[in-house]
């Protein structure tokens, strides 16, 4: 059984976007210039676009299925996605934003609050919104609403731009601590081929 | 000013009069000018928003209201000029139920109005404000029902209104004049309230003080003459001469 | 300050629009949901029957509510049957009446905040493992609280405002149905009655005032956390 | 279908309504604007202010309008002196007594759109060399089109519907301020006048749905360009 | 004359982030991070949030300063400035994105729309609107409109997070033409130490 069973085509105004992924490594980069179809084809693996054709199976659980009918709902697919463009829900605290998620954990509880707030340095904003933090903030507690909810798998739309060195380096060692520790599927999208090449067992462009 | 009245688009006297004279006066404006007069401008409202417009200095040149009280305080303001006012026309006032029903009851002293209404309410006008209501609370007072019936009306915003309680089946009984009554054919008289059981019914006229058009004098004598009586003894009203010997 | 009379009219105004309101609130935010996110035929025609109330004098939609909800009109009969709930002279049918009137500002309101919400929002709760309801219980429902709170207020003040549509429904019964408007109206009818009037306008714009003072209250305390330290 | 009397009722109707709603529309937005963005003592009173035609029976506020506006009002002898402006028995005066009543509903609905706007993007255009009035044009009117069409939308409407303000204070003058509810007002004076009562409410229906049907338009050309292809 | 002279402390609630910079470089990387205050302090340039004292001065004119009491609106700066967060206007077109800024132009015209479009290979989005862009799309455009408005002086937070390596490589380029043809003073935020030794004289951490 591999990890990833991916083979679709997503429609976009003007263009058609395909993937086919067959992989047993647990983390897969997807790189590709801009514009390509990277995020466009997480959300069909997330459920928020539907494919025009095609088959979706992550860890043996089939997400969806054109032939047979099969099209999880969103919240059925239990998958952990940090937005490329974070999307933290603007009336909740940073705190409540972590903790959204908790309450449907459907994998194993990958980290807690406390535990997750500390390796991502965001202890300190918890009672804070999301208008009030900056870029890089925003995106860590991005990563961390992620991984709280208890995911089947993850989804990571550059989950490490706009954050610097140190930042990146301890993150990335928390993906990878995930990745050894639970075998926790990843796709993982990224320009940056030092940061494919240490956590990814396969990349795919696009 | 650039009121209504003088802009030359409407050549006629602005003429301020109760609602429930609408069709009477619609006609009598029409006789009027078709005796070669500029036609009036009517405008029907509330006798309380009329007077009001009046004391506010509104172009108007003539009022007819439903109510005495209103050409009182116009009056002992300074704002009808003197000598101008006059009954024009008078009412009564009736039981009425609707069309389909049987029921006679003659509104005679003690007569048993709380037992007719079967658990329903009797539609009145207001009996505090609007005249109607006055009438009928004064008329059931005299007659000794009031206290029988003082919380089962159905007080609404004026007499019309009243009456489509009525045409609507929502009361099963209500009081109104005889003018309304006889318009609506879904509503018959159950039965009229004698004349000395309320204070006479009487519709003043008044030329305002400040009226400078040059009919309005003429039209409102022309109200009071046998061929305006004419017109609204058409529509039910009872002669301008009745109140008088009052 | 107040005679005994008019405290029951304050009261009972209260009462009215308070109810009135509580009820239709999730009827307009329903039928504002609807009218914001979906796309169906005839989406006008139920746009139309909202503002309906807004468009007619209100003494004719009174009218047509005697029509339909009173004894004799088929919903009427039909509420009467099934739940002993009768409309008309009584203080429901007031209710009723201000509902009615207060819908159409209410749903415009709402529906204004929905269409402003990004339904990227959304989409990352359903990921999060929340269903459709869960999502809008915990994301549409707060993003949408600007205009619940307008719709409060306003619907608040026009039911509180509310004349035509009462009298011709419910009629002016002291004690049942004469709320604030319609002691107005009677006290404005007769010659002299304008100090009650002055005195009972004063009360309806202290209400509303009161209902102002607490939505803006509300208002800032849910925009307190998302306050920015910028000049612009 | 209609006799000439009514035509000259819907047209008057239209043009009081049109010339309300123009001339009230930029005092609305800038009541709205500053209500969103400014924060002022006395604020809450400005507030007050706007919401009272919503809370007083329209009755009130036409015999408001009367002193204040009328002949020997003070505004009203001011604006007669300066500009020749004469509101009573005049349609003029029909127009100010619909755009006073739908003022409250418009500033609402265009201060709800102007509080959803992100003010980040107003600082992004100042960056980019435009002025706080150029902004204000390029920026935040455009961003606020939502709020502002649903003003027009209730506005109208309301105006359309507006009746006891009109006959309070620019009474039922045939032609110059018998507008379809003073028309159907009218009507209902009349035995049998039901037919009539029921053409003249059709017929306001109609002005509104059309009112509705272009700004629905209106609304859907604004937001094609931003459609999403997304499922959810 | 130093091009950049710079000496401000800016207030965030519960810190104060300061500032002291004086350059005769053209380019001056910022770095530090995430949430030390590198985006307050290009506001504080821009003139979107007041310093709490000091001076600011950039190629000799005087934008802010406290003792003399000059405070220049933003509009009156003549930045070009790349937002962390975009801020693509939503209810523009790309193309009207992209001139918005065009009538108010200060500085030299850096370049053409259409040129401009070419080079950040957004020719082809010119019709749509920012809410149907890819994250890459939308960072390029933000970077091309602040080019457009014809800028006294660039500040650029980021402009290339989440840009595959061609595309990154490609607006480097243009940057360094720009600097190297128009000596145009620019404050570069980059978490990227390739990016910052390659374009700028000089870097300061914050
Ligand atoms: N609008 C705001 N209101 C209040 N505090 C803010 C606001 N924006 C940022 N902050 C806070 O100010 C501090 C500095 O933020 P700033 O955005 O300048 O950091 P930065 O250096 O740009 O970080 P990054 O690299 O993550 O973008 C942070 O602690 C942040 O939480
Ligand atoms: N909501 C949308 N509606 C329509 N078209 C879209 C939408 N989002 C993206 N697109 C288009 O679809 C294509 C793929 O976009 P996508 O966001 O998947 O690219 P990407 O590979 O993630 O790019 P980037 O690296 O820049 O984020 C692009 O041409 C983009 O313009
Ligand atoms: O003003 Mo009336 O016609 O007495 O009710
Ligand atoms: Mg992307
Ligand atoms: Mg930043």
């Amino acid at each position: 059984m591999s990890v990833f069973d991916i083979d679709i085509t997503v429609k976009r105004p003007g263009r058609r976007i395909a993937l086919s992924l067959q992989a047993d490594e647990s983390v897969v980069a997807i790189t590709g210039p801009s514009g390509i179809g990277k995020t466009s084809v997480l959300d069909a693996i997330a459920g928020l676009l539907r494919p025009l054709e095609g088959r979706i199976a992550v860890a043996g659980r089939v997400l969806f299925d054109r032939a047979s009918g099969i099209d999880l709902k969103p919240e059925e697919r239990g998958c952990g996605y940090v937005f490329q463009d974070s999307r933290l829900f603007p009336h909740l605290t940073v705190e409540q934003n972590l903790t959204f998620g908790l309450r449907h954990a459907e994998g194993e509880a990958l980290t807690t609050l406390a535990e997750c707030a500390d390796l991502l340095g965001i202890a300190h904003l918890l009672a804070r919104r999301p208008r009030a933090l900056s870029g890089g903030e925003t995106r860590r507690i991005a990563i961390g609403r992620a991984l709280l909810r208890g995911p089947r798998f993850l989804l990571l739309d550059e989950p490490l731009a706009s954050l610097d060195d140190d930042r990146r380096e301890g993150i990335l060692q928390v993906i990878e601590r995930i990745r050894d520790r639970f075998a926790l599927p990843m796709l993982y999208v990224s320009h940056n081929p030092e940061e494919v090449r240490r956590l990814a067992g396969k990349a795919v462009a696009l | 000013s650039g009121g209504a009245s003088d802009d030359g688009k409407h050549g006629g006297p602005v003429v301020l009069a109760a609602a429930s004279m609408h069709d009477a006066l619609e006609e009598a404006a029409d006789e009027w000018a078709g005796q070669g007069h500029a036609r009036p401008v009517l405008s029907f409202a509330a006798s309380s928003a009329m007077a009001r417009q009046i004391e506010a200095g509104a172009p108007a040149d003539m009022f007819v209201s439903a109510d005495e009280a209103w050409m009182d305080e116009l009056e002992e303001g300074g704002f009808i000029r003197d000598g101008s006012r006059a009954v024009m026309a008078t009412n009564a006032l009736v039981l009425i139920g609707p069309s389909d029903g049987s029921l006679t009851l003659d509104p005679v002293s003690g007569f048993d109005l709380a037992d007719a209404l079967h658990g329903g309410r009797l539609a009145v006008a207001e009996t505090e404000s609007v005249p109607a209501g006055r009438y009928a609370k004064a008329a059931l007072s005299q007659l000794g029902v009031w206290d029988s019936v003082k919380d089962r009306l159905a007080p609404a915003e004026n007499v019309r209104a009243a009456l489509l309680l009525v045409a609507r089946g929502a009361a099963p009984l209500g009081v109104t004049y005889a003018t309304d009554a006889a318009s609506e054919p879904r509503v018959r008289v159950v039965g009229t309230f004698p004349a000395h059981s309320h204070p006479a019914i009487r519709y003043p006229v008044a030329m305002v003080a400040t009226s400078k058009a040059a009919e309005a004098a003429d039209f409102r004598d022309y109200l009071l003459s046998d061929a305006g009586q004419a017109v609204l003894a058409g529509h039910g009203f009872g002669p301008a001469e009745q109140a008088a010997h009052d | 300050m107040l005679s005994p009379t008019e405290w029951q009219i304050v009261a009972l105004s209260l009462k009215v629009s308070v109810v009135a309101i509580a009820c239709v609130l999730p009827l307009a935010f329903a039928l504002a949901w609807v009218l914001a996110r979906k796309r169906f035929p005839g989406m006008l025609l139920l746009d139309a029957l909202v503002h309906l109330p807004l468009v007619l004098p209100p003494v004719v939609t009174g009218w047509l509510l005697l029509l339909s909800f009173g004894p004799r009109g088929p919903v009427g009969r039909l509420l009467n049957d099934a739940f002993g709930l009768a409309f008309s002279f009584h203080w429901t049918g007031a209710a009723l009446a201000a509902a009615v009137m207060a819908l159409p500002l209410m749903v415009r309101a709402i529906r204004l905040s929905i269409e402003a919400i990004d339904t990227r929002l959304e989409s990352a709760a359903r990921t999060l493992g929340a269903g459709p309801w869960e999502a809008f219980r915990r994301v549409t429902l707060p993003l949408a609280a600007p205009g619940v709170l307008a719709a409060l207020v306003l619907g608040f003040a026009r039911s509180i405002g509310e004349f035509g549509a009462t009298i011709t429904f419910a009629a002016n019964i002291p004690g049942e149905t004469r709320t604030l408007p319609l002691g107005i109206y009677t006290a404005l009818q007769v010659p002299g009655g304008e100090t009650q009037v002055t005195r009972l306008a004063l009360v309806s714009v202290a209400l509303s005032l009161g209902a102002l003072v607490v939505s803006e209250w509300l208002a800032r305390r849910g925009a307190a956390g998302e306050r920015k330290g910028h000049v612009l």
